[in-house]
């Protein structure tokens, strides 16, 4: 028998939100503890898809690591493929040709556009506005229609490999993009009337889920959702990789540290990737090599390769057993959609990564929702859920 | 005995279970189709097609989930309050459908074979309060619902819904009282007759100017939020409460039955709606052909449905305490102020 | 026997065996439930008399609205079902002879004085116009803005400030609340760690 | 589950047959989906719903938050060890009958993920009728899996089989 | 609530090396080794002293190392002594620089001090170090297993571990 001091305790209710719940973007499962409709307190139980993928790219080579990670953050895999490759380039110390540069720009942003209208959808949707959702799917198509030009799939692309893109865009990729862009601004404009505009979701947001700006920090925060609290972090800014440095962009900060805020954080990087997007289009023009020409990332030219039998050998160890890499580990931190995506890697020289540890962006965010919900109302656990943008095959990886 | 079988006018009870009969199985379309339409409209407000598979234009889309309905295994949960949980729905769905007898439809009109005869079943002096009883009473079912589920969703759900109807009825009925106020009645059929005139057009949100137009927006808010329906769907907000009180009833009859009373409940304040305010079966020639009576009725009862759609497809939902705060905060006293209002608008003007 | 007795025979029998169902369950829940059928054909009977109003403002205004309020209150509270507390009913048990019998005569007096004086509603057959009834909007009105307009008025007074009270008893002071709210969690939590680690202490005996 | 294994042994085949008609004719155009979204699949499963794919013109649109409400479970993911048990017991609570589309290749095999933490093939855990391939399948691939769900459906005996028992 | 949008283009320095050269001496017992390799800083330090190595880096004005981003563990091996690395990574948002420090731990006494008190970012990202390695942290507020279920019986991450689990 349990001794009750109070009989208010009596009043507390133990819900367990998820694993299979609409609003929790996946399989979180949250235990709530409930005062009528207040949240008291409130734990994350995560690890419901729980893939082992560190582990299993521990077997995989170098080179096919890539399927897996554009598997981890669904959403922005072609971020999560980038900061990979990022992370092998540096410790090999291979330049990646301009125009690789500015296709992984473009389409790292588009799918950041992807990833943001999925967040608007479904975060409209969790606190009812059901059609945004609709909305926003009808242009995701179009950027997906983007990505299978340019790699053949929807979702889960691999299109980036270390050393550059896996082969140059076909001729029709760049009038697409073109299209695109050029109604996609009109498109953000209905967006931003059916839900933005809202006096009902703007009640629903303003003022909920607070995180001060040293909160922000002392939790590890990133991404849109240390943005919306007043911080001026962007590592596409900060520590510029792949020529994010020549681009014009800006970097949205609000201050209101609440659900409102993250909001149009989110909206207004939509904008700002358009706006990369477009000078990313524009570079393009110019054709070039897409693949480092690294010995040890680039076939060897076939006529070559009937004449010399080294050569021959070299293809063929390429091809087979993949190549090696340096012995050293490095860190190399992105902007994904989410926040800091980053990659600590320790190679020791053999033809597969030693360990490949995954500093996930939700992850981290995930862990201060507790600080953000406690003392809300259940209805604010779903907005502020949506507001952080979650992805459960990011957390659990 | 006898005396027990000569107090019976069976004339009159024949002719009240024919339109009785009539009325049940309007209430019983009302879903079928209503569900149809909502599905259709919201889909194309989406930029989708919607059902369009089943039968010519997905129209026998709402048949197929009613017999599948039918065929689903009803799972009682062991842990639920069994009685409780089979009788919920039928509390839900009965007052619903029991209001159908005073809804006045059209006129008196003359129809071929069977003469001279009113669009309704019955009318009484306090039709209008009958219907607010009633509907009054179908929040138990939701709440025992709730309740006999034993689950904290359903619970959540059940609490929710018993809050807002206390929030909401007493907003709903005050702003009622402008029109009862004008028309001297709680009688549905005088009410809508006191509205003829002006060519079909004295209906009392144009003749109550401008009370009308203030009690018309306070009826309508709080009539969805007594109906459930987005913003004010919190009784069984999917994205909160996975499927509010109704989350441990399996799609089965019990489930349709909730189903059936809430698009019954929408129909029903649809109908008030139209009564009380757009001047029920008036409109323009409805002198000269009777018959056109119901088409005007309907009419604007579809506009009211469509309503419904209209804002489930636009609209987010209200947070709880938000809920409460607009209700109590402003509704509440908005209604009264609209009383005092027509009551000073009905003695200085009529 | 006319079909309207037949009727008011039924509503009574279900009103009575609902009022003896509300008193005798030990769930809350159902008593309310009992109650709120008693409400309803209550409400029905005044339908027979051709009260329409008072039957419809029966169910509107104690069906409708304070039993659901009931209902609200019995189930955010989670009452469970009441245990026989002997303690305090000792005292009581005595009483309860004596009060039974004070009904009873009552109950007789009651009879007795009814069936002496004139009907205080005119019976069924001799009313052929219902607007002139008791009960009816009209004279209801007529009544409460006429004759008892006083009483009807301190009446209003007396629940107003009836209300004013409950608010501020009902007023919780908001940090104190949390404290608590906050200490029961904690005991709470200390309690299960205290369980798991019996478990774990049980476990390990098996063990050795 | 009852009613029509009662009246399959009443009723004459004729009728049976075609009332076996009519309920499978309702079952298979109202097939309303739990929202079982795992993995990268659950993104498909979602935009099988938008305006392009449109899942709502079969009439099964209808998410159903509860699987008390539910038809089909469309298992769109790769299914961990810790989810596995969940998984099953939200099937447990479907009403009968059911039926479950495994959705891409983890949630049929296990995909790329042959490890520790992932089950290799939900139908280890429960019965699965139709299986989509693809890393993860396109939405056409998924409205492919729910037509070849409709044809099972339209085989399936529901008063007919009390008889066949019979017989 | 203030909604003051700043659009500023990059206002902080471009990334540099962190001078992390005044703490050799001031944490000389805790600092093993000061490593520069591929542009990024490692500190090779003891578990001894790290919670005050820690607190230094976070609250010295020059380095202000107010942010952590990660803390990753490595199984060297199960015959390698030490056994288990573990490295955090280090952020500051002010200056605009990284710094890794990494510990090596023996497999018999695998478990480190909490940085809980400094960041609160590691409550989660210690319990995953836990979860995978079987490194314990002292004085966590809620180490309990996070990705595999609460049952289960091995540390997946270590080398030993077999790709398909036991």
């Amino acid at each position: 028998m349990l001794r009750r001091p109070d009989p208010l305790a009596d009043t507390l209710m133990t819900v367990s939100l998820g694993p299979q719940h609409p609003s929790t973007h996946g399989v979180l499962r949250l235990e709530l503890v409930l005062d009528g409709e207040t949240v008291v307190k409130a734990t994350p139980d995560i690890g419901y898809l729980h893939t082992g993928m560190e582990k299993t790219m521990e077997k995989e080579k170098w080179q096919q690591v890539v399927t897996i990670t554009c598997r981890m953050d669904y959403l922005n895999s072609m971020g999560n493929d980038l900061g990979y490759c990022l992370a092998v380039e540096k410790l090999m110390g291979v330049d990646v040709p301009r125009r690789a540069q500015d296709l992984r720009v473009l389409l790292t942003e588009l799918n950041r556009l992807t990833s943001h209208l999925v967040w608007w959808g479904t975060h409209a949707m969790d606190i009812g506005a059901m059609t945004a959702f609709f909305y926003a799917f009808t242009e995701r198509e179009r950027v997906l229609d983007i990505f299978e030009c340019a790699s053949g799939a929807r979702l889960h692309q691999s299109y980036f490999i270390i050393g550059g893109c896996r082969y140059d865009v076909p001729t029709n990729f760049l009038p697409l993009v073109a299209d695109f862009l050029k109604e996609f601004p009109k498109y953000l404009g209905e967006a931003k009337k059916l839900v933005t505009g809202n006096k009902i979701f703007q009640r629903r947001t303003k003022g909920v889920g607070i995180v001060s700006k040293e909160d922000a920090i002392n939790w590890g925060l990133s991404g849109p959702t240390i943005r919306g609290s007043g911080v001026n972090w962007d590592i596409r800014k900060a520590e510029p990789y792949s020529g994010y440095d020549t681009y014009d962009f800006r970097v949205p900060v609000y201050d209101g540290g609440d659900v409102w805020s993250r909001y149009l954080v989110r909206m207004d990087e939509m904008e700002e990737s358009w706006r990369i997007c477009n000078q990313a289009l524009e570079r393009l023009k110019e054709p070039g090599p897409v693949l480092s020409n690294h010995p040890k990332l680039e076939l060897p030219n076939r006529d070559l390769m009937k004449q010399h039998i080294d050569v021959m050998i070299h293809h063929f160890l390429i091809a087979s057993e993949g190549f090696t890499v340096p012995i050293g580990e490095v860190y190399q931190s992105i902007e994904s959609a989410r926040g800091e995506l980053g990659y600590y890697i320790v190679s020791n020289g053999e033809e597969r990564p030693y360990r490949v540890r995954v500093r996930a962006p939700s992850y981290v965010n995930l862990s201060a929702l507790p600080a953000m919900v406690e003392g809300q109302l259940i209805a604010d656990v779903v907005a502020v859920i949506g507001s952080i943008d979650i992805v459960l095959g990011d957390i659990d990886r | 005995m006898s005396s027990l079988f000569e107090s019976i006018d069976y004339h009159y009870i024949l002719e009240s279970l024919i339109k009785i009969l009539i009325v049940f199985v309007i209430g019983l379309l009302s879903p079928v189709s209503m569900n149809w339409i909502e599905r259709r409209t919201l889909a194309f407000m989406q930029n989708r097609l919607g059902p369009n598979r089943v039968g010519p234009f997905g129209l026998f889309q709402s048949i197929a989930d009613g017999i599948k309905f039918l065929f689903k295994e009803d799972i009682i949960p062991l842990a639920v309050n069994k009685w409780l949980y089979i009788f919920a729905p039928v509390v839900a769905v009965i007052p619903a459908f029991m209001v159908g007898i005073v809804y006045p439809i059209g006129p008196e009109v003359y129809l071929p074979f069977i003469g001279p005869t009113t669009l309704y079943v019955t009318n009484f002096n306090i039709g209008l309060l009958y219907v607010l009883a009633m509907t009054s009473l179908g929040v138990y079912g939701m709440v025992l619902g709730g309740w006999a589920s034993n689950s904290k969703y359903s619970l959540l759900g059940g609490l929710r819904s018993s809050a807002q109807m206390i929030s909401y009825e007493l907003a709903l009925s005050l702003s009622l009282i402008a029109v009862v106020i004008h028309a001297g009645t709680l009688d549905l059929v005088k009410i809508v007759e006191g509205q003829a005139g002006w060519g079909g057009f004295k209906w009392n949100i144009l003749a109550l100017f401008p009370a009308g137009i203030i009690a018309f927006m306070i009826y309508l808010i709080s009539a969805i939020a007594e109906t459930n329906r987005i913003p004010f769907d919190l009784p069984e907000a999917e994205t909160e409460l996975v499927a509010g009180f109704h989350t441990e009833y399996s799609s089965s009859l019990k489930f349709a039955m909730f189903f059936m009373a809430e698009y019954v409940n929408m129909l029903t304040v649809s109908i008030l709606a139209t009564v009380l305010f757009l001047g029920g079966w008036n409109g323009p020639f409805v002198g000269q052909y009777p018959l056109l009576g119901p088409l005007y009725f309907f009419l604007k009862v579809f506009f009211f449905m469509f309503l419904y759609i209209w804002l489930r497809g636009t609209l987010p939902r209200f947070r709880y305490d938000q809920l409460m705060n607009f209700g109590w905060k402003f509704l509440l006293p908005a209604a009264l102020f609209n009383i005092l209002l027509s009551a000073v608008i009905g003695i200085f003007v009529y | 026997m006319d079909f309207v007795q037949i009727l008011f025979l039924g509503l009574a029998a279900l009103a009575v065996v609902a009022a003896f169902n509300m008193i005798l369950q030990r769930n809350p829940i159902y008593s309310a439930i009992g109650l709120i059928v008693v409400l309803c054909s209550l409400a029905a009977l005044f339908l027979l008399l051709y009260a329409q109003f008072i039957a419809a403002v029966q169910i509107i205004v104690y069906a409708g609205a304070i039993m659901v309020l009931f209902v609200f209150v019995i189930m955010l509270l989670n009452v469970r079902e009441e245990e026989s507390k002997t303690d305090r009913l000792k005292y009581l048990k005595w009483l309860a002879a004596p009060l039974f019998l004070a009904l009873l005569g009552e109950v007789f007096v009651v009879i007795r004085y009814v069936n002496d004086a004139p009907a205080p509603i005119p019976s069924t057959n001799t009313l052929t116009d219902p607007s002139q009834s008791l009960g009816t909007v009209e004279s209801i009105a007529n009544g409460m803005f006429t004759t008892y307009v006083l009483p009807f008025e301190a009446v209003s007074v007396l629940i107003l400030m009836a209300i004013v009270g409950s608010m501020l008893l009902a007023r919780r002071e908001k940090k104190e609340d949390i404290d608590r709210m906050e200490q029961a969690l904690m005991v709470e939590q200390d309690e299960l760690q205290e369980a798991h680690q019996s478990v774990e202490k049980s476990k390990e005996e098996v063990a050795a | 589950m009852g009613i029509e294994n009662k009246l399959g042994e009443v009723l004459p085949e004729v009728l049976t047959t075609q009332l076996d008609a009519l309920v499978n004719w309702a079952r298979k155009s109202s097939i309303w989906p739990a929202t079982f979204g795992l993995a990268c699949c659950a993104i498909e499963m979602m935009a099988v719903t938008d305006p392009r794919h449109d899942l709502a013109r079969f009439g099964a649109e209808v998410f159903r938050a509860s699987p008390r409400q539910a038809d089909v479970m469309i298992v769109a993911g790769r299914v961990s060890i810790k989810m596995a048990p969940v998984l099953r017991r939200i099937y447990d609570q479907m009403p009968e009958p059911k039926w479950v589309i495994s959705m891409g290749v983890c949630a049929s095999a296990g995909g790329v993920f042959n490890n520790y933490a992932i089950v290799q093939g939900v139908d280890k855990v429960v019965p699965v009728d139709v299986f989509v391939p693809g890393c993860p399948p396109r939405p056409e691939g998924l409205i492919w899996a729910i037509m070849k769900l409709q044809e099972k459906i339209e085989r399936e005996k529901v008063f007919t089989a009390e008889k066949e028992k019979v017989a | 609530m203030s909604e003051t949008l700043e659009k500023t283009p990059g206002v902080k320095p471009l990334p540099r090396y962190a001078d992390v050269s005044l703490i050799r001496n001031k944490f000389a017992e805790t600092v093993q080794e000061i490593i520069e390799a591929v542009s990024e800083v490692t500190i090779v330090a003891k578990r001894e002293g790290l919670v005050e190595l820690m607190t230094f880096l976070r609250d010295e004005p020059s380095l202000c190392f107010d942010y952590l981003s990660d803390i990753g563990g490595v199984d060297l091996g199960e015959f390698a002594s030490p056994r288990f690395a573990v490295a955090y990574q280090l952020y500051s948002l002010e200056y605009n620089h990284r710094l890794r420090i990494k510990v090596f731990l023996e497999e018999d006494d695998a478990h480190l001090p909490t940085m809980w008190s400094i960041w609160k970012a590691s409550n989660w990202l210690e319990r995953e170090v836990y979860d995978m390695f079987g490194v314990t942290f002292d004085g966590h507020p809620d180490l309990r297993r996070i990705l595999m279920p609460a049952d289960y019986e091995g540390y997946p991450l270590r080398k030993d571990f077999p790709i398909k689990g036991y």
